[in-house]
């Protein structure tokens, strides 16, 4: 008997939260950057689970998209974050404020 | 057996988040990051994404987080960050809250069925063949169109992370200065 | 000759466009003479229309000429064409006649200006306007000269328009005219919407079928039009400052012509007013009022012109209350005889303005009977003429006035009595002042500010330069006229003597006119008995005079009492009631309502949503942990109402 | 003229051609670019003067018709065509607009400034031709972007604020026309089948249930209104005006103030006819509050250009009175009132203008004694300024004759308040004059430049016209009266309206 489909379900709702709280409460660019990959892996693990409990194969395709731009976004992320620090020394996510209207 | 790799995949994959969210060095972050991910990759071998668990392992435990490192180190931004202050008022209660929140709204809503949709819309995900057969057959298939523009925002990202990150020879007299 | 009528208005017309474009470099004279010469023209064709139509039966004299369709809109159908009819001939005769011999003098009187061909340009457009307005076939077309009269009094009223009480009483006289043209204009309306038309024929054949109501109406409109053009109460107020205008203007407007517009609006529509009594009952008493009213201001002015102003107001008065009593015949006739008594009485004024070098004030003249004598004799005839006094033909046309309102209502006659005594005074004591006793401009400048009251400013002073310096007083020798100003003052002098005469031709000339042509019904004696009382009463007011001025029985203070000489204090009236609350309305409206209500609404609005940016641009704090945090809280939202639903 | 000339579409496209070449040419060369503007314009002006004399008089109905399929699947299409009462207007706007490009000094940038003018020029045209709801907003919206960027780039100090001002207040009628527009279509294609933008189409079919058709007709009015502009939303046009350079005020005033007035008579009348007669009397009290509060704000502004704006309030509310009067005579009195005024307005502009190129000031207590040293500026000052004033003989008194005899007929309070206008309209013109050209000229006023040849150029075909259609306006009228008379045909077939016998004539019952 496979574990049934609800417990990862909950196990991905988890690790969306907790990579949620994380992205609203680091500083760090790059730790919250990590936490938006928690947030992505969660939902990767839904798409796998549904994928199996639907028996559907879209479910992993997606899942492969959302590699695939989850690659570019790191990429092109810290591509961003690197730009920024040749400018600053030191740099959180509080210290960027330019768009402040 | 299933239950047992459930179980301590599960374990993996909370622990290790939790220690991205709370780990005060960037460094200790990635490598918990490594765990999760590495977590995420068996649970999908236990629901048969045979071909999703490699490239998770390549990609993101191979490619991302070498990459984060590889930045981490470079720019030697590699120190802790004090997690007793917060500058934004009220950021981090409500930012508990919202977390609270959205878990407590998920499983509310899960209360009656964690699934209502139809099943194999896409292609059946069982029967015979691979796994990544299927999964190839669906991508070069019915996704033939999303797959080529995943090259192209490939490239894409490929390019603009060369501008952004190059020192930029138009950028003049100061970007010279710093090299 | 009788296909010739569209000359009468065409000469002046083309006298105008040709000074239009030309009149500098024909100059002065020639520019004078060359309007003078369109006039005569213009007069010669309307003598040759005059005989035509004479030669036509009786009841069948009247000629319409089409020229071409000016506002043809659905029912609507107005064309520009001439009535030719006893009236209008009689109009355009003397309209024509004074005014050429008014141009004549203008010749000689403006010489020297600097816009010497200017003053004939506007005089030349302002025949034109007023021969349209005669003329005309339809209200409409009537309406095109009364404007136009309008305006050219406008501008020769401010001819001198570096002086501001020119420029004021100029726009002042058109202001002025544009409310009784609201009457005009209204009466316009409703006679097109009753009749369908505006053309005089269908209309005033059609007026015996017309409601008494309705009439009244248009008939009271109507009044008020002419009650703004010739100047009657309570809308006389621009006529007396009309004489900051040269003084050939104010003999040929603001006596003879224009301002008579008004009286023979009134006749030509007769046919309407007699379907309406009550009104004729108010155009008399308005006009009887006006008479006595002006008189009694004119018995106190020290301004030689200011005089003849009040006097005409007063004589147009005089003619309302032959129209209101149902006398048109008596109005028209006193409407001619007036005009060359007045045109006469004026053009001397300007005669003796012109020999004492710009002195309109009468108390700084006197004696000029020695200096003057063409003036001054041909003055005493209109002043004669004027005051009523048998044979002078203002004495046969008072006269007819004076038994219709006897007939009328016997309080109008009164009224009517005492204004002719008055006039009788007040010109004997111009004639007085100006032409006998001693020679008072050679004493020093001994004038009080208030016997200075009237227009201080002096004739052409602006203009003609030095001669009009105060310092001209007592080392100056008045002179005579010269020829071409003098002549005209020679033949309307015998006009204004023997036009009594004209009385019975022109009783029967115009009776086709009429719809219902007024007869005297007083027995013979009753007649004979108000000539006398008339005549009498002219007496009696040269006989006043001369105690008091001639005689000086009377301190001057004692008759001329400051009410009077400050008008009854109309204007400062007007100024307080009228004009500055208009003008706080005005500018309440224009910075309050405008620009601080409505405007400020708008922008209201405006600072609002600016406002409101400034407030909310806060919100945009720049930290992406903010912006993300809200995302979330909006993700909670969004969650919370997905729960709320399903449960 | 031959058949096959597409005259209506020549119209648009040769000032559009015009500002294309323009806009290649070279910036410096002002007299080159001055040259071609004007030359463009001309064609345009000679293409506007063959239309009116082509017209037929007697047909009535939309001549000179061309049609051609633009977006099938909406029922878009390129529809012109001209009647009597756009005909004048198009003439008007082919002899305004050379003028605007010629006559004022330019002090910068003449380039963008002929360019904008002859987009303008297109736009105007497009508007008063457009048989398509969809073309005509197109159009409607064309407009606005020439003019804004004329005011914001040639205009005065306070420029920006005013076009701001223009700008949205006219964003805000176009957005309400633009829901007005889509909804009428879409309602007609529910009750019909048929999807089109086609303008005769919809008013002659009539799909809409009265009521929709009143909110409808709103929808379009509040987009007239503020271009007319209607109190209480007029409060744009002074600032527009008067910052606009003198080009630009007198093509607002001349012809866009003219779009609402013809945008009520083609598309709230046409379309709307039952609407428009049950709604009559607010449009009626609000164009007789506009003559007369206009006149009496008029009075007291101290800038001769605000002046002259606000006296165009006045103007166009009796426009707007003869619309609504729907009477043979107050139409056809509107719509060439509507020429008189972009006339007369316009000369009134051009020179006051000159009088800012002399002075550099348009307040009025600066000015004075101008006829002395400038009399034949002056004369023409004062004949404009009579036009204006509405004297019989001159082209002003016709139109707004017309309307109140019109009016009156049909409604008779209304027009009597509006006459009172009438006394208004020469107190605060008079008194202006007064105060810029009596008087003695002391200081600068002293020198005050006379009428330059160049200047008396550009006035003399204002002046001919103004005269010429004062005495003899039969010709205007006559090519008017079949459009007018159809019009009211439509409204009185589709309403329960009737035109009182009087007005209509007795002959054409």
């Amino acid at each position: 008997m496979s574990v049934p489909g609800a417990w990862y379900l909950g196990l991905a709702a988890m690790l969306f939260t907790i990579g949620g709280v994380g992205l609203l409460v680091r500083r760090n660019v790059l730790i919250m950057f990590m936490c938006i990959e928690l947030m992505l892996n969660a939902v990767n693990l839904t798409f796998v689970t549904f994928a199996r409990m639907l028996n559907d194969i879209g479910g992993q395709v997606v899942v492969f998209f959302v590699l695939v731009v989850a690659a570019a976004e790191v990429v092109v992320g810290l591509a961003i974050i690197v730009s920024i620090f040749r400018r600053r020394t030191e740099a959180t996510a509080d210290d960027i404020s330019l768009l402040k209207g | 057996m299933d239950w047992i790799v459930f179980v301590v995949a599960a374990a993996a994959v909370l622990a290790g988040a939790l220690g991205v969210v709370l780990s005060t060095h960037p460094v200790h972050s990635a490598l918990m990051l490594v765990l999760t991910l590495f977590g995420i990759a068996v649970l999908f071998v236990a629901q048969e994404a045979h071909f999703l668990a490699a490239v998770q392992v390549i990609v993101y435990a191979g490619a991302i987080v070498v990459l984060f490192l590889f930045v981490i180190m470079l720019l030697g931004i590699d120190k802790s960050e004090n997690l007793a202050t917060e500058r934004l008022p009220g950021q981090r209660p409500i930012a508990y809250l919202a977390g609270l929140g959205v878990i407590a709204a998920i499983f509310l809503l899960a209360r009656t069925a964690w699934v209502s949709g139809a099943e194999s819309v896409a292609g059946a995900a069982d029967g015979p063949g691979s796994n990544v057969e299927k999964v190839a057959s669906s991508l070069f298939t019915r996704y033939l169109l999303a797959f080529e523009m995943t090259s192209v925002l490939l490239v894409i990202a490929v390019v603009g992370a060369v501008v952004l990150a190059r020192h930029s020879p138009s950028g003049g007299v100061r970007d010279a200065e710093e090299t | 000759m009788m296909h010739a009528v569209w000359l009468i208005p065409a000469l002046p017309l083309a006298g105008f466009l040709i000074l239009l474009a030309t009149g500098r470099k024909l100059g002065d004279p020639k520019a004078g003479y060359l309007a003078t010469a369109m006039m005569v023209g213009s007069f010669i064709v309307a003598v040759g229309v005059f005989f035509d139509l004479m030669g036509m039966p009786g009841e069948e004299r009247r000629f319409e000429q089409d020229l071409f369709s000016w506002m043809a809109v659905g029912g609507l159908d107005v064309h520009v064409g001439f009535l030719v009819d006893p009236l209008s001939v009689t109009m355009a005769l003397f309209v024509t006649g004074v005014g050429a011999l008014i141009h004549l003098y203008s010749v000689g009187y403006m010489h020297g200006d600097e816009r010497y061909p200017t003053f004939f340009v506007y005089l030349n457009l302002f025949a034109f306007s007023m021969l349209m307005l005669v003329l005309a076939d339809s209200f409409l077309l009537t309406f095109l000269g009364w404007e136009g009269v309008g305006a050219c009094s406008y501008f020769l009223i401010s001819f001198w328009f570096e002086r501001p009480t020119a420029a004021t009483a100029g726009k002042k006289a058109f202001v002025v005219n544009r409310v009784g043209d609201f009457g005009f204009m209204l009466a316009m309306f409703l006679i097109f919407a009753t009749f369908g038309s505006l053309n005089y024929v269908p209309v005033l054949e059609e007026a015996g079928t017309l409601a008494k109501g309705t009439a009244s109406a248009i008939a009271l409109l109507l009044f008020v039009g002419a009650v703004g053009k010739s100047a009657q109460l309570p809308l006389y107020v621009w006529l007396p400052d009309a004489m900051e205008g040269p003084t050939p203007v104010s003999a040929l407007i603001h006596a003879a012509t224009m301002v008579t517009a008004g009286v023979f609006l009134m006749v030509r529509v007769n046919p309407i007013l007699d379907m309406a009594p009550g009104v004729l009952t108010i155009i008399a008493t308005i006009g009887c009022l006006t008479a006595f009213f002006a008189a009694t201001i004119a018995c106190a002015q020290n301004d030689i012109k200011k005089v003849l102003a009040y006097s005409t107001v007063s004589q147009l008065g005089y003619m309302f209350l032959a129209v209101g009593s149902g006398a048109y015949i008596a109005a028209i006739f006193h409407m001619v005889t007036h005009a060359f008594f007045k045109a006469l009485l004026f053009l001397g004024a300007g005669s003796v303005i012109h020999g004492m070098h710009d002195e309109q004030d009468m108390k700084r003249m006197g004696a000029l009977r020695k200096w003057m004598p063409i003036t001054s004799g041909t003055f005493i005839v209109g002043w004669l003429a004027i005051a009523g006094v048998p044979p002078f033909s203002g004495f046969w046309s008072k006269d007819d006035i004076l038994l219709g309102a006897w007939e009328k209502n016997r309080l109008l006659w009164l009224i009517g009595l005492i204004t002719a005594l008055m006039t009788a005074y007040y010109m004997s004591r111009q004639v007085f002042l100006v032409f006998y006793g001693g020679e008072r401009w050679k004493k020093a400048d001994s004038r009080t500010p208030a016997e200075a009251h009237g227009e201080p400013d002096h004739e052409p002073a602006a203009t003609v330069g030095a001669a009009g310096d105060h310092g001209a007083h007592g080392d100056f020798k008045p002179h005579e006229s010269p020829g071409t100003m003098a002549a005209p003052l020679v033949v309307l002098a015998a006009l204004a003597a023997v036009a009594g005469i004209l009385k019975s031709p022109l009783e029967h000339w115009l009776e086709p006119v009429l719809a219902h042509p007024h007869h005297f019904t007083s027995p013979s004696g009753t007649k004979l008995g108000l000539i006398l009382v008339t005549t009498v009463a002219a007496l009696a007011g040269v006989g006043i005079a001369y105690l008091i001025w001639m005689r000086r029985r009377v301190k001057e203070g004692a008759v001329e009492p400051e009410v009077l000489r400050r008008a009854w204090y109309v204007d400062e009236l007007y100024q307080k009631v009228v004009e500055a609350p208009a003008r706080a309305f005005a500018n309440f409206s224009a910075f309050f309502v405008d620009a601080k209500v409505i405007d400020g609404t708008v922008n209201g609005v405006g600072a609002l949503v600016r406002a409101g940016g400034s407030r909310l641009r806060t919100v945009q704090s720049g930290f992406v942990r903010n912006y993300a945090l809200a995302v979330a809280v909006g993700a909670v939202a969004i969650l919370a109402y997905a729960v709320a639903r399903s449960a | 003229m031959s058949e096959s000339l597409p005259i209506l579409t020549l119209l648009i496209l040769v000032p559009v051609l015009g500002a294309a070449v323009v806009a290649c040419l070279p910036k410096g060369n002002e007299g080159l670019l001055k040259a071609v503007g004007v030359t463009f314009a001309g064609i345009a002006l000679a293409l506007s003067v063959a239309l009116v004399f082509d017209y037929r008089a007697d047909g009535g109905g939309f001549q000179f018709m061309s049609e051609h399929v633009w977006v099938r699947s909406f029922g878009i299409s390129w529809k012109l065509g001209v009647d009597g009462i756009s005909l004048f207007l198009v003439g008007l706007t082919g002899v305004l607009f050379p003028l605007a490009i010629l006559g004022p000094e330019v002090h910068r940038d003449v380039k963008g400034y002929v360019a904008w003018m002859l987009l303008l020029e297109a736009g105007c045209m497009g508007v008063f031709l457009s048989l398509d709801l969809f073309l005509f907003f197109l159009f409607w919206e064309l407009v606005l972007v020439p003019m804004y960027f004329l005011i914001g780039g040639w205009g005065y100090d306070r420029r920006i604020y005013a076009t701001l001002k223009f700008f949205l207040y006219t964003m805000v009628g176009s957005a309400l026309m633009l829901v007005g527009i889509l909804a009428v279509v879409f309602l007609h294609q529910q009750a019909t089948g048929q999807l089109t933008f086609d303008v005769i189409t919809l008013a002659e079919e009539q799909s809409l249930a009265s009521s929709t058709a009143r909110w409808l007709f709103l929808a379009f009015a509040a987009s007239f209104a503020i271009k007319v502009p209607i109190f209480p939303v007029h409060t744009w046009l002074p600032d527009a005006h008067t910052e606009a350079p003198t080009g630009g005020s007198v093509i607002l005033a001349g012809i866009m103030l003219k779009l609402g007035t013809y945008g009520f008579l083609r598309f709230g009348l046409y379309m709307f006819p039952q609407a428009a007669v049950d709604l009559a009397p607010l449009f009626l009290t609000l164009g007789t509050i506009g003559i007369i509060y206009g006149a009496v704000v008029a009075t007291m502004q101290r800038d001769l250009k605000r002046l002259v704006a606000y006296s165009s309030v006045a103007h166009l509310g009796f426009i707007v009175l003869g619309i609504f009067g729907l009477s043979q005579q107050g139409l056809e009195g509107g719509v060439i009132q509507m020429v008189n005024h972009g006339i007369s307005t316009g000369a009134l502009f051009f020179l006051v203008g000159m009088i800012y190129e002399r002075r550099h000031t348009r307040q009025i207590a600066e000015l004075g004694g101008i006829q002395r040293v400038a009399p034949v500026f002056a004369g023409v000052f004062m004949l404009v300024m009579l036009s204006s004033i509405g004297l019989p003989g001159l082209n002003g008194f016709v139109g707004e004759f017309l309307v109140l005899i019109g009016t009156f007929v049909t409604r008779r309070w209304w027009a009597v308040v509006a006459t009172a206008g009438v006394i208004l309209a020469a107190l605060y013109l008079l008194w202006a004059y007064q105060r810029v050209f009596h008087g003695r000229a002391e200081g600068a006023n002293a020198t005050f430049p006379e009428m330059t040849m160049r200047e008396r150029a550009i006035m003399a075909p204002l002046v001919a016209l103004i005269v010429f259609l004062g005495v003899y306006p039969q010709p205007v009228l006559d090519r008017i009266a079949p459009s007018v008379r159809e019009l009211i045909t439509h409204v009185e077939e589709h309403s329960d309206y009737r035109q009182p016998a009087v007005a209509a004539g007795a002959g054409e019952r």
